[in-house]
């Protein structure tokens, strides 16, 4: 019972599940919207949504979903129709930012009130991954339909475990418990409060004041001090978060692979895992993270080297290599991280220029291929290693994630793990192009990070699965 | 009668002030000499130490000695507050000198475009031109520069507009002295004592708009030594690892406590004050 | 009277300031660099789902058009959508524009309130120790980073001596009030300096002035020369340095509102920045721009009825 | 109020000494000053500039103008009390009440942002204790009786709405609201035209007349002690050199100064130069031609900003032939600054035509500003702000020296130096920033510095006002001189009637912006044509007692 006040440093942007891509949005959506199919806490599986069972035709384009008895917070059942139109709508609507990803639906019917036929274009395995995305979530379709998409967003109804009772911009979001929730008996919080507080500091001080239950985003440097208070508890949380650093392939030596090789053996991973995190992240090695589908635990790790690398350079010809690194402004960590890959690569002989940007431009150059290297992250939207190989390694027209990386061999592969149904030629696929891209050195990985959050003692089962859902539904104040 | 001029003691407060400033110019200056450590070199080993003798004000996150940084910080900072003045005193001088001396249109035009400026957000300003150029000291320069002239060309107007009419003004155009001359050897002389006592102050809003730009996370880049940076990062170890934030800080607070005395002395001075 | 008629024709005025500051605006955070769309997709972005943005947000057409609609809208009252948060730009402000201006003000409250007292005993005890001490202490205010001193507050008076809360905005009025107390004393620590400085020296100067001598001369002890003679002429010049302080405090809270997480439009602007939401900058520019112009105006009319020699 | 015995004073000073501690010890600035104050007497305390009459008051109300000043020594018993060793309450208790002080500059005296009347009822309320209504009602009392026209609606003016006679006022007013015994008055009239000036010495008498009040006049002016006191002190250099009755001490002064300063009273009654007239000389054109000359300034308008005006100068005709002198007299505020500003080129002319040696300065603007700058100069009224304080005269005349090129650059340093003793300065002066020299020396300055133009026409304004009479009467001799050889034009502006009576030989009368009357100097002297001519003659104080003054009526106090 009671109410848990959360504080995380950005506000909601909006309440329409498919105009947003942003994470703040996200784990709100979970809370107050409910998707056909979950992800369960591990982060590896798919669970029963509001579909109770799907089916898949045997080609692979028909998906059927049995609906359960649900309801919306209005009190209006949860009908396949809505279910159709919101997919409908993530395709079609102009607002939305996910059409792209939903292009592969051919129709999407109800072919009575509780049940679901989607036919899609083409052969796709991650798609019932994709129908896990908050931003899928079912809408009732009486209520989004035509004008009405404005006015949603501001009293938006769901069929969550929490409703939202009001948004004060800036400051909080406050949500209070779905009675109409089909599993709403399981819910033990009469209410959430999600607090806007942007300042690390501020944030750590709050809960430490005891004026919240829960702060989320916990700056690594303030773990050790935090566990040391009795009242506090520290939660780590696996997470889908990978740091690599972006190399563009089109820049001088940068083509060569023995550069990029020699720029992976030339950082100390260990060292920055050791600064940025506090040692709580972990070397890494692979672009699909630890923890996730198929991740490939034995992959190559160059070892830490500068003599070598230096050496290495020389034999490529790139002996005095001098590199343009975008920093993002702003982020303290990546400042950090910035600081000491120069002075690592500098033992190599490389000589690293920082230019530090404002983030939003910095999309823009990497774009455009005005840099060397810089440092990223990604973090899983779903369960699928999919949606990630196809932006990083699969040439879409993002060049490969901006590094302009090309290997029509892998770029094959990706396609074919996309249709590959059998799970354990899938996983073989998915190795195969963990090595090839290490082997390419297409970027460098840095290191994985958990989610830290801490809580109040009296809080229970506050976490997050890898992809950052909350489980509030099952979080209790004591 | 006619007093005989007696030799003015030296003002105690301008001592004062210029002494710490020179201290820290000094320390600016002979930086290489005096820092014990190099500034932006990083010690693993050597992470978070509290004051010791071998880091008389500690270490930081990346074990790089606070000391050597303030002294090397001192480079950057002093160069913010006198350029971040400098300019702005000059464009604005010259602009409200021409302002009031001509008035009629060009005092109009240039009235409504101080106008907009002051109510311009200074924020958008900033973090657009910042932005904009990317970020680093000479955004934060010219940022300054756009906005910061309009506080100095008011006080030159006013004072222009005033003295103009001012019999020794009106005595010098009598005599067939030309318009420059009467501007900028027989006006401008007489208006700038408020202006050259406001940039003392100026010049610690200067270094204090850098700190808070570093708080956004668009100050100078990394891994430059400054105190408004250096403050702004220690922040995050600040229960920790106090002396992160705490000598950089002071470091600010004593320049504009020396800026600031250098100020009310030359007020004393030139009879700001009357 | 004809002294009080640039109260009706001052506003006038604000008319060419209001349209060159949307002008500068929109001009200057559209000569960012970075793309609002790219912005709103993130790392997933596509060229097609960006293409479909920027027409969506008319931000594909020329950049003068796209003036011509901007001022078009004004002219109907309305300020566009925000890109981020998608709804029209003067509700979104409309929902932010309570805890800036009653930051402000409190702010302002609390540096004319510790600044009057202490200029006056600094002033009236020119030359001793208390007045020194006065003065040192409030050089040092001028120069502590506001951030800095807002987190030791915090630490102090919220944490270890849990008077005030950390951070956040209230409910009620008492509330509100009590949340505004810490970031409000931040800003008047800085602000107050700088009155306090100009309020001592005027009243310094005063207190030897023709005037007081004339006061005393008729027999006036020395605290009715004060505060009936030397303080009502004191405050004339510091009203102008107050009211542009505040022009730079409305446009400058958003790092004492993001420390104290003050759900302000200081935050909500620096965020439209960094997003390249355009028309939510250029409608939060347009409001303070508004509101340092009001500002101004009030404080000449209150240079007015202060001081009875000044025509405007 | 018990009446003093006869014979025994009000106040009585014994031995004041008043030093000032400096970088190198102390410095007497008045050096055992003793006199006394009998009760209704009027004191009349003269002497030079700077030689410690204002702070001799000043120490008698404790109220030394700064920290570095302090009485080191004597006595200033009133009603058995010494006033110099009084508590600060007690002596509070006494100022505004027992004594009442009018500040020589009444303007920086008068709170700019209190109203008048306020300022008036403040002493009442508190040292009689008085209501805000019943203070009110005395406050206007008060102000009637000083001679505001309509007191009700002037108690609620503020300082700056009121024309300096009226501030002068103002100031005796708050200083007589508590009836007090004494009243120190320090140069009342210094600042005013003769008009206004002797309207307020005649308050200043009638008021001894009716209350019986002793009051020490301070002044540099012989005439005003002649016409007001009964005793007079002269003071010199911190020592009171020679004190006695009026009649005495003007008839027969003692001191070689009190002697000096008498002889040098320009008076009415000498005659003009003794030569006679020159000869007509053959018909010359004139070197300046006004026409019909307005200047008008902008006054700020009604409620929509309209526009309106006030006229300074209103339609004034002059020719003035090269080598004359011309005279320019009037009551404060009627033109005569503006009228020589205009002449020049230096005040926006808005209807009307000036014309220099023949050349237009309507028609052919530029041509002729640059013949004139080269050709015409002007000595400022105001000594001190007419100089820019961040140079040295030296630099100021060679500058000048330097602009218009008339000497060699190698002969500018000897140019200077024979300017400066061409002026009665010491060159060692020309070093010295206006700051550092008194308001004499800055004038004299002024004047060197418009001869180093070697002008044909000097239009001088006020140039002598701020010196002492012997320094007065050599630069008279000066500009004569000048005349004389040099063939120099010269437009002569002053207050002083005597003066100008003694240097000119035409005079013009302005009034409200106009000339009202015009003709050769002992003509309009001896029988004046115009009324208002006649007044300002008969205000001139004269430093013969038996000449009373004729003040004019007060209503004019309003204008
Ligand atoms: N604050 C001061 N510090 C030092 N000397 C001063 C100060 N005030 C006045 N004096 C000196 O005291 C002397 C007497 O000054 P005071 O004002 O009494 O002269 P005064 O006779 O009233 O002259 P005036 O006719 O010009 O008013 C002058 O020499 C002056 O320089
Ligand atoms: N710049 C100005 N703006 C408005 N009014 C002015 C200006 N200069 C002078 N006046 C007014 O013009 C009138 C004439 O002024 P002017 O200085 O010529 O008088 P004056 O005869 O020289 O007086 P005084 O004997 O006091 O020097 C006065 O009423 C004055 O207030
Ligand atoms: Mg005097
Ligand atoms: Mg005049």
């Amino acid at each position: 019972a009671g109410v848990l006040t959360i504080a995380r440093n950005e506000d909601s942007t909006t309440f329409d599940p498919i105009k947003s891509a942003q994470n703040v949005d996200n784990w709100v959506f979970s809370n107050v919207f409910d998707v056909l199919v979950r992800v369960d806490a591990t982060g590896t599986k798919l669970v029963p949504g509001l579909a109770e069972s799907w089916t898949v035709s045997d080609d692979g384009l028909t998906y059927t979903f049995k609906l359960r008895d649900a309801k919306f917070s209005d009190g209006a059942p949860v009908t396949a129709e809505d279910a159709a139109f919101s997919l409908t709508r993530i395709r079609d609507d102009k607002g939305s930012l996910w059409s792209d990803s939903f292009t592969i639906i051919d129709t999407a019917t109800a072919t009575d009130p509780k049940t679901l036929v989607v036919k899609l274009k083409s052969k796709s395995v991650p798609f019932l991954s994709m129908m896990a995305l908050p931003n899928a979530s079912v809408l009732p379709k009486k209520l989004v339909e035509g004008a009405n998409a404005d006015t949603f967003a501001e009293n938006p109804v769901g069929s969550g475990a929490f409703s939202l009772a009001e948004w004060r911009r800036g400051d909080r979001v406050i949500l209070k418990k779905n009675p109409n929730y089909w599993d709403a008996d399981k819910v033990s919080l009469d209410g959430v409060e999600w607090l806007v507080i942007p300042d690390d500091n501020t944030r750590m001080l709050k809960i430490q004041a005891g004026e919240v239950d829960a702060a989320i985003t916990v700056p690594f440097s303030r773990v050790a001090e935090l566990k040391t208070n009795p009242d506090l508890k520290v939660i780590s949380d696996p997470s889908t978060r990978e740091d690599h650093m972006l190399i563009n392939h089109e820049h001088g030596p940068l083509a060569k692979k023995e550069v990029r090789e020699a720029l992976d053996m030339a950082i100390d991973k260990k060292a920055i895992v050791d600064a940025a995190t506090f040692g709580l992240g972990e070397v890494a090695y692979s672009y699909i993270p630890k923890g996730s589908l198929y991740h490939y635990a034995d992959n190559l790790q160059r070892p830490y080297d500068p003599e070598k690398a230096k050496k290495m350079l020389a034999d490529a010809g790139a002996s005095d290599l001098t590199l343009n690194y975008i920093v993002n402004a702003g982020k303290e960590t990546d400042e950090q991280i910035a600081v000491l890959i120069q002075q690592q690569l500098a033992q190599a002989g490389v000589t690293v220029n920082l230019q530090k940007v404002d983030p939003s431009q910095s999309w823009d150059m990497l774009v455009n291929g005005d840099y060397d290297i810089s440092v990223m992250y990604w973090t899983n939207d779903i369960l699928d290693p999919d949606q990630k190989t196809t932006f990083v390694l699969g040439h879409d027209t993002n060049m490969n994630y901006m590094t302009r990386y090309k290997n029509d061999e892998v770029k094959a592969l990706v396609e074919a793990a996309r249709l590959e149904t059998d799970p354990t030629k899938r996983e073989a696929m998915y190795v195969t192009l963990q090595k090839l891209a290490k082997g390419d050195v297409n970027w460098i990985d840095l290191y994985y990070s958990p989610y830290i959050n801490v809580t109040r003692k009296n809080i229970e089962n506050f976490h997050q699965n890898p992809l950052g859902r909350f489980f509030l539904e099952e979080t209790v104040k004591n | 009668m006619s007093a005989p001029a007696l030799p003015r003691p030296l003002n105690p407060t301008l001592v004062a002030g210029l002494a710490i400033v020179g201290l820290f110019a000094l320390a600016a200056l002979a930086a290489p000499l005096i820092a014990p450590a190099d500034p932006i070199y990083q010690d693993a080993a050597a992470r978070l130490q509290a004051p010791s003798l071998a880091h008389p004000f500690g270490t930081d996150n990346f074990g790089r000695d606070i000391l050597s940084r303030i002294i090397y910080g001192a480079r950057v900072d002093l160069q913010m507050a006198v350029i971040g003045v400098f300019f702005p005193l000059v464009i604005g001088t010259v602009i409200g000198a021409l302002a009031g001396f001509f008035g009629g249109l060009v005092d109009a035009v240039l009235m409504r475009l101080i106008d907009i400026i002051l109510a311009f957000p200074f924020l958008v300003l900033m973090l657009s031109i910042i932005a904009i150029l990317g970020p680093g000291l000479s955004s934060f320069y010219i940022a300054m520069a756009l906005v910061g002239w309009v506080s100095y060309a008011r006080l030159i107007r006013a004072q222009i507009l005033v003295l103009k009419n001012a019999d020794y003004a009106v005595a010098a155009v009598s005599l067939g002295f030309s318009r420059s001359r009467v501007l900028f050897r027989h006006l401008l002389p007489n208006s700038v004592a408020g202006s050259l006592v406001f940039c003392m102050s100026d010049a610690v809003l200067v270094l204090l708009s850098g700190a808070a730009i570093s708080y956004l996370g668009l100050g100078v880049q990394p891994p430059t030594a400054e105190w408004g940076i250096m403050v702004a990062e220690g922040q995050a170890f600040l229960s920790q690892a106090w002396w992160i934030t705490l000598f950089p800080g002071l470091s600010i607070v004593f320049l504009a406590f020396g800026f600031s005395m250098i100020g009310d002395a030359l007020g004393e001075i030139m009879g700001v004050h009357e | 009277m004809h002294r009080y008629s640039f109260i009706l024709t001052r506003p006038l005025q604000f008319v060419p300031v209001v349209f060159g500051v949307s002008l500068i605006t929109f001009i200057l955070v559209r000569m960012i660099p970075g793309d609002p769309a790219r912005v709103l997709l993130g790392a997933r972005a596509t060229p097609t789902a960006i293409a479909n943005i920027r027409a969506q947000y008319g931000l594909d057409e020329p950049l003068w058009l796209q003036y011509v609609y901007f001022l078009r809208n004004l002219a109907h009252g309305e300020m566009g959508t925000s890109i981020v948060y998608k709804i029209d730009v003067l509700r979104l402000i409309a929902t932010r524009i309570e805890p800036t201006f009653a930051l402000v003000l409190c702010s302002v409250l609390l540096s004319i309130l510790i600044a009057v007292p202490l200029a006056a005993l600094a002033a009236r005890n020119q030359g001793r120790p208390v007045d020194h001490a006065i003065r040192i202490v409030s050089t040092f205010g001028i120069g502590f980073p506001p951030f800095w001193l807002g987190l030791m507050l915090m630490m102090l008076l919220a944490v270890r001596f849990p008077l005030f809360p950390v951070s956040g905005y209230g409910d009620t009025l008492g509330e509100k009030l009590l949340h505004l107390a810490l970031p409000s004393l931040t800003i008047a620590l800085s602000l107050s300096t700088v009155l306090l400085r100009s309020l001592r020296a005027a009243m310094v100067d005063w207190l030897k002035s023709d005037v007081a001598t004339a006061a005393r001369a008729r027999g006036m002890p020395e605290h009715i020369v004060f505060w009936r003679h030397v303080l009502p002429n004191s405050i004339a010049p510091s009203i102008n340095l107050l009211a542009v302080n505040i022009g730079w405090l409305i446009g400058g809270t958003v790092v004492i509102e993001s420390i104290f997480a003050v759900p302000g439009m200081g935050q909500l602007l620096v965020r439209a920045i960094f997003s390249r939401d355009y028309m939510v900058v250029q409608g939060v520019a347009m409001v303070f721009a508004c509101a340092t112009v009001l500002v101004n105006f009030l404080a000449d009319i209150a240079t007015v009825f202060v001081d009875p020699r000044v025509k405007l | 109020m018990s009446t003093p015995t006869p014979g025994a004073p009000l106040l009585s000073v014994r031995d004041l000494t008043v030093v000032v501690r400096g970088a190198q010890g102390q410095r007497a600035l008045l050096s055992r000053v003793s006199l006394d104050l009998g009760k209704g007497e009027i004191l009349g305390l003269v002497g030079e500039s700077g030689s410690g009459k204002s702070l001799f008051c000043r120490s008698l109300v404790q109220l030394l103008p700064s920290r570095a000043l302090a009485v080191t020594g004597g006595t200033a018993v009133m009603a058995g009390r010494d006033l110099l060793s009084l508590s600060e309450a007690d002596m509070g208790a006494l100022r505004g009440a027992k004594i009442g002080m009018i500040f020589q500059n009444p303007s920086s005296h008068l709170d700019p942002v209190m109203r008048v009347g306020d300022q008036i009822a403040e002493g009442l309320m508190f040292h009689r204790k008085l209501g805000r209504k019943a203070a009110k009602a005395e406050a206007i009392a008060i102000m009637t009786q000083v001679g505001f026209t309509d007191p009700a609606r002037q108690f609620a003016s503020y300082p700056h709405e009121f024309s300096g006679g009226m501030r002068q006022r103002a100031m005796i007013a708050v200083a007589l609201a508590c009836d007090p015994d004494i009243l120190i008055a320090d140069e009342p009239t210094t600042a005013l035209d003769v008009t206004i000036q002797a309207q307020i010495l005649k308050l200043l008498m009638d008021l001894r007349d009716q209350r019986g009040l002793s009051i020490i006049l301070i002044t540099h002016d012989l005439g005003v002690v002649a016409q007001t006191c009964d005793r007079i002190a002269v003071m010199r250099q911190g020592e009171l050199v020679e004190q006695g009755p009026k009649r005495d001490l003007l008839a027969r002064p003692q001191h070689p100064y009190t002697q000096a300063l008498i002889a040098s009273h320009p008076s009415m009654d000498e005659a003009a130069p003794t030569e006679p007239p020159a000869p007509p000389a053959p018909p010359r054109r004139p070197l300046m031609e006004i026409d019909d000359l307005h200047v008008r300034y902008p006054v700020s308008g009604g409620l929509f900003g309209r526009r309106r005006s006030f006229s300074a100068v209103a339609g004034v005709s002059l020719r003035i032939m090269p080598g004359e002198t011309v005279g320019i007299v009037g009551e404060s505020g009627s033109g005569k600054s503006t009228l020589a500003r205009a002449m020049l080129g230096l005040a926006p002319i808005s209807d009307g035509h000036v014309s220099f040696d023949g050349d237009s300065l309507r028609l052919k603007r530029d041509a002729t500003l640059a013949k004139m700058r080269r050709q015409a100069a002007m000595v400022f009224q105001d000594p001190f702000n007419s100089l820019n304080a961040r140079l040295t005269i030296g630099e100021t005349l060679a500058e000048v020296l330097r602009v218009q090129g008339k000497v060699a650059r190698a002969a500018i340093p000897a140019r200077v130096e024979e300017l400066l003793r061409l002026v009665e300065l010491d060159p060692g002066l020309a070093g010295r920033r206006p700051r550092q020299l008194s308001g004499g020396q800055c004038q004299r300055a002024g004047i060197a510095r418009a001869l180093a133009v070697e002008p044909r026409l000097i239009v001088a304004d006020e140039c002598v006002a701020a010196l002492d009479v012997t320094i007065q009467a050599q630069i008279v001799d000066l500009f004569r001189r000048l005349v004389a050889t040099m063939d120099l034009t010269l437009v002569f502006i002053a207050h002083d009637l005597a003066i100008v009576r003694h240097l000119c030989e035409r005079v013009v009368v302005m009034h409200h912006g106009r000339i009202v009357e015009e003709g050769a100097c002992a003509e309009v002297f001896e029988h004046p044509r115009e009324a208002y001519t006649a007044a300002l003659i008969a205000a001139i104080p004269d430093i013969d007692p038996d000449r009373p003054l004729h003040a004019p009526p007060a209503g004019a106090l309003t204008a």
